[in-house]
């Protein structure tokens, strides 16, 4: 039993997933990169206040 | 029988402007017969104290009570009580003088034409009652502006800036009006820089 | 019993459960999609209408399920800020906007893929994927409303009024497109509907809907610490948070 | 008399009725705010018959639709003379100072705001019906369909010119506020005239735009009430 094949609509299941994974990876690395410019933001603001 | 205590009090008021901490624990009280001048230079936040004492603008700390009460639970009473005339004359252009103060004082209380025509005569821009207001020159509209808040007959005032654009006769003019209203048992929080010459009840309040 | 509320709402103090809880939910989300998978795509026999092809809805309900699950958040967390004035609920609502509108578009992009193979064309107006890109524009509307007023405290409050109004709409619009779809193309399509499924085809299903949740959990913590720092840079606890 | 009771001595639909005669007074004053929207819905609705091709039986099947979307667009470009002007100038504050609940203020202003631009673009739709060869039994229900339509969509429309109202590029940002929560009325009001056309009664789809509209008419205007108090106070 061709696994890949899925059936014959490989080419509409695979995607799918792939996109999922994606779209998975894409929150996890915009919420890690938001986090890091939120940080720098507020170091930049205590300097700031310290001057 | 101790009445409640009459007029406005605010206690240590804290506002931001996005990074800026533009008022820092600031406190008054005003009682009726009072008029309370709030001085300093630009943007210390002098009109941002006026918003908030009024309730257009809620501060992160801090209170704003009227007659004991805070304003949040008495803003009816407390806006039916107010007459604020902020920087810029809240004036329609399109609108005579006349139907400019028909709308806005009607809004408070009920209110004849002539009362309104006397208002603007106390205040010198009789003449332009039928005019709209977008041909008055500046003064005329804080003169429009200054009628309306004298016929609003509210006991507390509160005044942006009402000496820019006015002649020395309009200084004197608001001057006068502010010493008819405080010694009628009204109060007063006025911002401005022109020394308000009036003898009692004055006090001052400045930002940094 | 309010005091209690007020500290766990406090910024340190969500700040310091956000950190600690995303491992948490990260592994467990992680976990479960693997099994979902695992059990999706090798255990689960094959539809006997859809062969194959139904295996798509081991991705497409799930972020259908959480697209709206994410907006009712938002909506939920924005009343909660609007009626109490607690800050940190706005700012996991705008934590979790960004979150909820991908789930939305994966939910739209892999609906269409579904569609493909059933009905011959990508987009065939079904009234549930109708309804979903209204969900979209929904979400775009939130987003960008939030961050137009230079007072990040006002866009709170305006982005938080508008996912009310949208949360009060979104049943409103479902209806509405179900409505206007039986009045054109009458039911004849075979929908997305979910076949009676065996044990072995939904167990699979149920534990992806768990693994989505709680990866949305996860990274709604990881924006959340950063949605609070954003909000707090003034006060002090932020300085040795960031120190390091 | 203490200060402290001092109530507000003007009822609340004395207010309402001021600031109805103020809204419309203003609007003759400045008739073009009132004409533009409508000239703006015959262009949009002249768009449709260039772009397709002119057999007029394509025409007849897409009008109601047609009428509806330009419909829609066109109040949206009416919905900057609701608050902005009056934020502008600084009205809006003495508005919400002057004791008056704001959504009592609120419901007069939308009011006048639909009779000036909801109602005027009911009259000018037979000028469309016509253009787009709508059928004479047709228009009894597109026009009811409109008002109902308009009024809903001038709340809808009010909450998002309530939210905008403080931003500086806030027009675009209406339209995308707005239009996702006009699509169930788009499509009661075009499924309405569109039943209509074929000839089957049109009365299912109209019950569900009027009970929408009852609804919207209920809640917006505590919306928009509270979308403004965001804006003017922050």
């Amino acid at each position: 039993m061709n696994f890949w094949a899925m059936g014959g609509y490989a080419r509409f299941v695979w995607p799918c997933f792939a996109l999922a994974g994606l779209v998975l990876a894409w929150n996890v690395w915009s919420a890690r990169r938001f986090y890091a410019a939120a940080r720098v933001r507020a170091q930049r603001a205590l300097l700031m206040t310290d001057e | 029988m101790d009445s409640a205590p009459q007029g406005l009090t605010i206690e240590k008021i804290h506002v931001w402007r996005g990074d800026r901490h533009v008022l820092r624990g600031v406190s008054l009280i005003l009682q009726p017969g009072e008029l309370m001048q709030v001085t300093g230079p630009n943007g210390t936040g002098k009109t941002t104290l006026l918003r908030v004492a009024c309730g257009l603008l809620r501060p992160e700390q801090g209170s704003v009570a009227w007659c004991g009460r805070p304003i949040a639970g008495v803003r009816p009473q407390f806006h039916s009580a107010l007459a604020y005339a902020a920087h810029e004359p809240a004036l329609k252009g399109d609108l005579t003088a006349l139907e400019n103060l028909r709308y806005l004082v009607g809004l408070k209380r009920p209110v004849r034409t002539a009362e309104l025509e006397a208002a603007l005569e106390r205040t010198g821009v009789a003449p332009c009652a039928q005019l709209p207001v977008r041909v008055l020159s500046a003064g005329q509209r804080r003169r429009v502006a200054l009628a309306r808040v004298l016929a609003m007959r509210s006991p507390l005032w509160m005044l942006d800036e009402p000496f820019t654009n006015l002649d020395s006769a309009g200084s004197a003019l608001v001057t006068d009006l502010l010493r008819e209203h405080v010694s009628a048992a009204g109060m007063a929080l006025v911002v401005a820089h022109h020394d308000i010459a009036l003898s009692a009840r004055l006090r001052r309040l400045e930002l940094q | 019993m309010w005091t209690w509320f007020y500290k766990l709402a406090s910024p340190p103090s969500v700040y310091r459960t956000a950190t600690a809880l995303t491992p948490w939910f990260m592994t467990v989300a992680l976990i479960a999609i693997a099994c979902g998978l695992i059990g999706g795509l090798g255990f689960a026999p094959p539809d006997y209408q859809q062969g194959d092809a139904f295996r798509i809805i081991y991705v497409h309900v799930p972020s259908a399920y959480m697209s709206l699950f994410c907006y009712s958040a938002m909506a939920v967390a924005g009343a909660i800020g609007l009626i109490w004035r607690i800050k940190m609920s706005y700012a996991l609502a705008a934590a979790t906007a960004p979150i909820g509108a991908s789930f939305t578009a994966l939910a739209l992009v892999t609906g269409s893929l579904w569609g493909k193979p059933m009905w011959g064309t990508y987009w065939a107006w079904d009234p549930r994927l109708t309804s979903e890109l209204i969900l979209l524009f929904l979400y775009a509307g939130v987003m960008s409303l939030r961050p137009a007023f230079e007072d990040p405290a006002r866009g709170d409050r305006a982005a938080a009024l508008l996912s009310i109004v949208g949360f009060v709409n979104v049943p409103i619009i479902h209806f509405s497109v179900q409505w206007w779809n039986s009045l054109h193309q009458g039911s004849t399509i075979a929908k997305i509907g979910k076949p009676s499924m065996p044990g072995s085809m939904l167990w699979p299903l149920l534990t992806m809907l768990l693994g989505f949740t709680c990866f949305y959990a996860a990274v709604v913590c990881m924006r959340l610490r950063g949605e609070v720092l954003n909000r707090e840079r003034q006060s002090a606890w932020v300085r040795e948070a960031v120190k390091s | 008399m203490s200060t402290a009771d001092l109530e507000p001595q003007v009822s609340a639909l004395r207010a309402m009725t001021l600031i109805v005669g103020r809204e419309l007074r203003l609007s003759f004053r400045r008739p073009e705010q009132v004409l533009q929207p409508l000239v703006f819905f015959l262009i949009v609705t002249t768009l449709f018959p260039l772009g397709l091709s002119l057999q007029l039986s394509l025409l007849r099947d897409m009008a109601p639709g047609v009428l509806w979307v330009a419909a829609l667009l066109s109040s949206l470009l009416s919905l900057d003379a609701l608050f902005k002007g009056d934020a502008d100038d600084g009205t809006l504050d003495q508005l919400a100072l002057s004791g008056q609940s704001l959504t009592a203020i609120v419901l007069a202003k939308t009011a006048s705001h639909w009779l000036v631009s909801g109602a005027a673009l009911v009259l000018v739709s037979p000028l469309v019906g016509i253009a787009l060869g709508i059928p004479w039994g047709v228009f009894p229900t597109m026009l009811g369909s409109l008002a109902l339509g308009t009024l809903c969509l001038s709340w809808l429309g009010a909450i998002g010119a309530g939210l905008t109202v403080g931003l500086k590029r806030g027009n675009v940002l209406v339209s995308l506020v707005v239009l996702p929560l006009a699509m169930p009325l788009l499509i009661f009001g075009a499924g309405a005239t569109d039943r209509a056309a074929a000839g089957i009664s049109p009365a299912g789809a109209l019950y569900l735009l009027g009970s929408l509209c009852v609804f919207t008419c209920t809640l917006a205007p505590f919306a928009v009430a509270a979308a403004l108090r965001i804006t003017l106070e922050g």
